[in-house]
């Protein structure tokens, strides 16, 4: 695995940030499972290494845009659990009031501009926050996560043609997680991804989504030059869910295999892998690690219990938000 | 007579007319294998294969183009949009091309084409999946709108569309999927423009569409518990619509409500009840009542996303309301 | 007070609110040199330059969404569709993004964002190019919808729309673009929700909106040599709609035509007339008429497109059955 | 320029063809001035050998689609005369009854699919118009023309994605005349159009455009390809617009330099280059070219005149062919 000049805290950070992801996964998951959870929900478990190198590699004002599958990226980007918790379950405290769930969860105080429910959805969105930047003259980045099935969407095209026409500072993240739903990507991209980008002038890398220093290193690299007007950058990162498309997908042999996902979840997790990096290299041990497991699993059950007890947003809140000038929609 | 579910009837529909005809084929995002979220195809891609149940990159814009093509062409596509939302993505080429072609090129091209998709909220599915954008394609001339309100229109109403010669959008209720209806062994079609008494009924006429149907049902078992007798109908396709069943209802009873999942204002309900209005408007005793969803995206939560939508008490509420003379909103 | 055209005054509102609001932009296709095709845009690229008069690849879609996510991120796009024909590609952005953001978001981000589109047949441009689409966005909660019908409605309503904080689309006539009409030197804004009683009338209401505000007019004046009296209303926006003032007119009235240059079926007239109906029932003499476009995709001959639109001939005819007690359609 | 093995007939048929178009184009362009010509329209000149070179290595059953600046295709693909003139003047016996007009002329007679307004519009169609060739098994190649501007259009990915995906039989013909409007191909194209559709792993080939030998021979080729199943193919042909944008554009200096277009008319004309070449391979003589260009002007004037005289369809068509199993759609 690539060495880099990080120091310890951000290495342990990301190893945090990491286990943050996969035990907030867990736990939504479960509520799932237990019925406590309203709706479906996509699980982000295996794809950590991804949000977390990328998202370490950006300030507090950088913006990113997710997905469907977003709450690594919220998780990654800062996000608390208590309010991610109260919005999966739509509760007033969560970061949308409830009103957003899942597939819409958005944290605007930490760059977060939402999942969105649309694949491809926010690839616009994400190359406006790029214009922004660059037209009011701040220095921040935008990065725009999406799946490879995304990729056959026109609108990357479409944006990508204008980031590189006004060189703007936006990093396309394709998540290529080998599947789009039910289906592998082999069959439903033709040619090469990368090349696409490089197509319309875009520098393009692809890289082991699995290792969270080989992302965060070439990240930080390309956040910078973005920062400097050398973008926009495209990533494809090589990656895989361990879960189904969504919580309901449990029968998934019919498109992949039982050992493949095996094998990924055992020679390839990102977790386990910089765990060992970690403990080898002597910047924790395998104790600190344990505590940190640990209270990371604290944090998230008293975010979920928290969670199940609060309350709806009141029934009066349903016309509300609907313009922002306008207290209730339908007064 | 048997039963079976409503994803069945589209199934057996589909199925039926593709033996029947070599031109008929199937297109969308995992429909094959998959057979596509909510399996309604499944089975058919063991059948008719690959070449006639195509699955296709995530590009709805362009697969529904394709199909525009294929169907002026020579085939009879059958395009399957996995949610209703997605509309807004293929609406020029439904709208700027298939709805426009027939006319466009004197009668010369035709584009013997089905969109299939959905609507309903109240699945916890949030904004941007739990729309029913019906009253945006009936507003556009060229296109046919058929709304299926269980297993038995279901499976009539596809067969009759996948024979006509030009574009006609079906809208399944995806929360209707697992509901069982009887439906004949032997073949039949639906007409389009045949609406469907459902119920008859004296007091008051309840137009329903799709979903509302049921709940025009249930609220007419309400009322007649207290001696109100309603008369509930069911259009089943909004373009083209049958006035004269309309119209002949409201004649007889002098007050009607109209009710359509999609929201209320500028929507389907706002047609029915102005088409009632201008043509038996001397034979009114009491405005038209128009419940749609209300106008709000829709909420994720479920403690918000319940009133969003009409029920059979605010149905049977309104209905009272009407026949106890009470001049709604009248100065 | 001098007279400008509805062009100049596009310009005007534009060219204002960017030198008050830096953060208030311009983005299409040849909108900087050429100004647009309609060249409204004339001389703003030489005032505020590229950075801020930007021209696009055609690609709506893309800048749509590029504009969406500028406006989340703090500044003030004004999007320039060159023809309302083409909002069906833009749907998407318009409808599952920009519509939903501050409603998803539980309040916390708003996409201060305009779209400036044109409507209307008759200039001999077909069946893509000719339609007035406003029933599509007018239907979709979190969109507010502005029709000017003159110079004057078109400068204060695009300055009110600018300083939204909501996403407002604008339906410019293209027909009008030449027509001249006073407007004030001084600054004014036209808020949003207030109709315009255009004239006075006891006799009967004529509802138009944009190009059919000056179709209304003509028929009152060809009605007042015949002894009518009509009031001709200009709602100016139709999300929000100004009912007080339309109701009040009907209830003084006691019959009202509404007119609307969009297709009638499932168009803006049948909110309007729905709206009269219910909350004015028992002040009508007479149904509320409807005159919308044909339902018919608008063609390219001149024979055939001049009798597709409401005119002044037909209004007035409509409304002299309504006065001479001819019950319309009635069995 | 390249020699190939086609006989004299085949080259005497393709300067006839482009000879044709040009008349064409001058006469569309006088009715036009003359005002005469109802709306605006866009001229194919100075790009006939695209079109020309292209279509002579289809068959009749072969298809094509076109776009705005579509006359050419139009003729080039076999279309009379009498039929098309007709149709730009909006007369019955035009080839869409009038109801298409020039952006939206099509003549299935010859494969012709149609014109279309939107820019990009008809890749879909084109795509699955080569879909039904495969799935129903006929050799049928089909030819989607589309210009350099619409290149920005994210369908043309989507579209290129499935064809590579699917093997189909499309020839995707970009014709690069510089502009797209009143921009510059390059401030609205980044990166390389060819390697973008190398990137979906299609043979992608740049042709000059002013050569009709070059783009027909490379155009057999590629369709006796594309037959065998060994498509798609992408072709950017270099060419240029003698006229405007359209008719009206007449002011041009502030995009391109009178300069320029001296240039391209002068130095590069493909009706001159190949006459040259006609004349010294001992082809034809002068005095037979002359006497077929007479021919053409004459065939060209006696069909204006007759369109001029040709009566508009009767108003009752208006509701016709808006759907084509009901004879008047608003009877
Ligand atoms: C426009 C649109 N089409 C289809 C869907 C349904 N859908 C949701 S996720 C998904 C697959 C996305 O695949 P990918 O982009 O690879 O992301 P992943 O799920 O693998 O993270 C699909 C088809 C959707 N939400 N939006
Ligand atoms: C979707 C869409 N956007 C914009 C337009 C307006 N428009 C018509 S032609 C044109 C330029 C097209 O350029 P190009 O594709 O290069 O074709 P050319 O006119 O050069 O032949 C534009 C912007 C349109 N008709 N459709
Ligand atoms: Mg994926
Ligand atoms: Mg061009």
């Amino acid at each position: 695995m690539a060495k880099t000049k990080t120091n310890t805290e951000d290495y342990l950070q990301m190893y945090r940030q990491m286990v943050r992801i996969r035990t907030f996964e867990d736990n939504a998951n479960k509520l799932y499972l237990d019925a406590k959870m309203p709706g479906l929900t996509h699980m982000y478990s295996g794809e950590e290494a991804v949000a977390v190198g990328i998202c370490e590699a950006l300030k507090v004002t950088d913006k990113i845009t997710s997905t469907h599958r977003g709450h690594g990226h919220c998780v990654a980007k800062g996000a608390a659990f208590k309010e991610m918790f109260c919005e999966l379950l739509g509760k007033e405290e969560g970061y949308c009031r409830g009103k957003g769930g899942s597939m819409h969860i958005a944290d605007q105080s930490n760059g977060n501009l939402g999942a969105n429910a649309i694949v491809g959805g926010s690839m616009g969105i994400a190359t406006g926050s790029a214009f922004t930047a660059k037209m009011l003259g701040t220095d921040d980045v935008t990065v725009c996560f999406f799946g490879d099935g995304a990729t056959a969407q026109g609108l990357l095209y479409e944006v990508m043609n204008m980031a590189a026409l006004w060189k703007l500072p936006v990093i396309y993240a394709c998540e290529n997680n080998g599947y789009s739903e039910y289906t592998r990507t082999e069959e439903i991209a033709a040619g090469s991804i990368t090349a696409r980008a490089e197509a319309f002038g875009i520098e393009a890398h692809q890289v082991d989504g699995q290792d969270v220093l080989a992302v965060n290193t070439l990240t930080q690299k390309l956040v910078a030059r973005a920062r400097k007007g050398e973008g926009p950058f495209f990533l494809e990162l090589m990656t895989y869910r361990y879960h189904g498309h969504h919580v309901g997908d449990i029968n998934r042999e019919y498109y992949r295999t039982k050992d493949e996902e095996k094998d990924w979840k055992e020679n390839r997790d990102p977790i386990i892998r910089f765990r060992g990096w970690l403990v080898s290299e002597g910047i924790a041990s395998e104790d600190e690690i344990e505590a940190m497991n640990a209270e990371v699993r604290q944090d998230a059950e008293q975010a979920v219990d928290y969670a199940l007890n609060a309350k709806y947003p009141d029934v009066s809140e349903v016309d509300m938000h609907v313009y922002s000038d306008i207290k209730h929609a339908l007064a | 007579m048997r039963e079976i579910t409503l994803s069945q009837a589209v199934n057996e529909a589909l199925a039926e007319e593709m033996r029947r005809d070599e031109r008929v084929f199937i297109i969308g995002e995992d429909v094959a294998e998959a057979g596509t979220p909510f399996k309604v195809l499944a089975g058919l891609v063991e059948e008719f294969g690959t070449g006639r149940v195509v699955d296709t990159p995530i590009a709805e814009p362009g697969f529904m183009g394709i199909a525009v093509g294929a169907a002026m062409t020579g085939t009879r596509p059958v395009v399957d949009l996995m949610f209703g939302d997605f509309i807004y993505l293929i609406m020029d080429q439904l709208c700027n091309q298939a709805a426009k072609t027939h006319y466009m090129s004197g009668g010369k091209l035709n584009v013997p084409l089905v969109l299939r998709t959905n609507l309903g909220a109240t699945r916890r599915s949030a904004a941007q999946h739990s729309q029913s954008l019906q009253a945006l394609v009936a507003h556009i001339p060229g296109l046919k709108v058929a709304m299926p309100s269980s297993a038995y229109e279901a499976k009539g109403l596809m067969k009759t569309a996948i024979r006509d010669d030009n574009p006609v959008v079906i809208f399944e209720d995806k929360l209707m999927y697992q509901d069982k209806a009887p439906v004949p062994e032997e073949e039949y079609l639906i007409p389009f423009g045949e609406a469907n008494i459902k119920r008859e009924g004296t007091d008051i006429t309840l137009i329903g569409t799709s979903s509302m149907v049921q709940v025009a049902e249930k609220a007419a078992e309400i009322l007649a518990r207290e001696g109100i007798e309603a008369e509930v109908i069911d259009p089943r396709t909004i373009v083209p619509l049958d006035e004269a069943t309309l119209l002949k209802s409201v004649r007889k009873t002098s007050r009607a409500i109209v009710i359509d999942e999609g929201h209320q204002s500028y929507g389907v309900t706002a047609e029915i009840a102005s088409r009632i209005n201008e043509k038996a408007f001397y034979h009114l005793d009491a405005p038209v009542l128009r419940m749609g969803a209300m106008d709000v995206p829709v909420p994720f939560s479920p403690a918000l996303e319940d009133v969003t939508v009409p029920t059979p008490e605010g149905v049977a509420e309104n209905a009272r309301r009407l026949m106890s003379g009470e001049m709604i909103h009248a100065a």
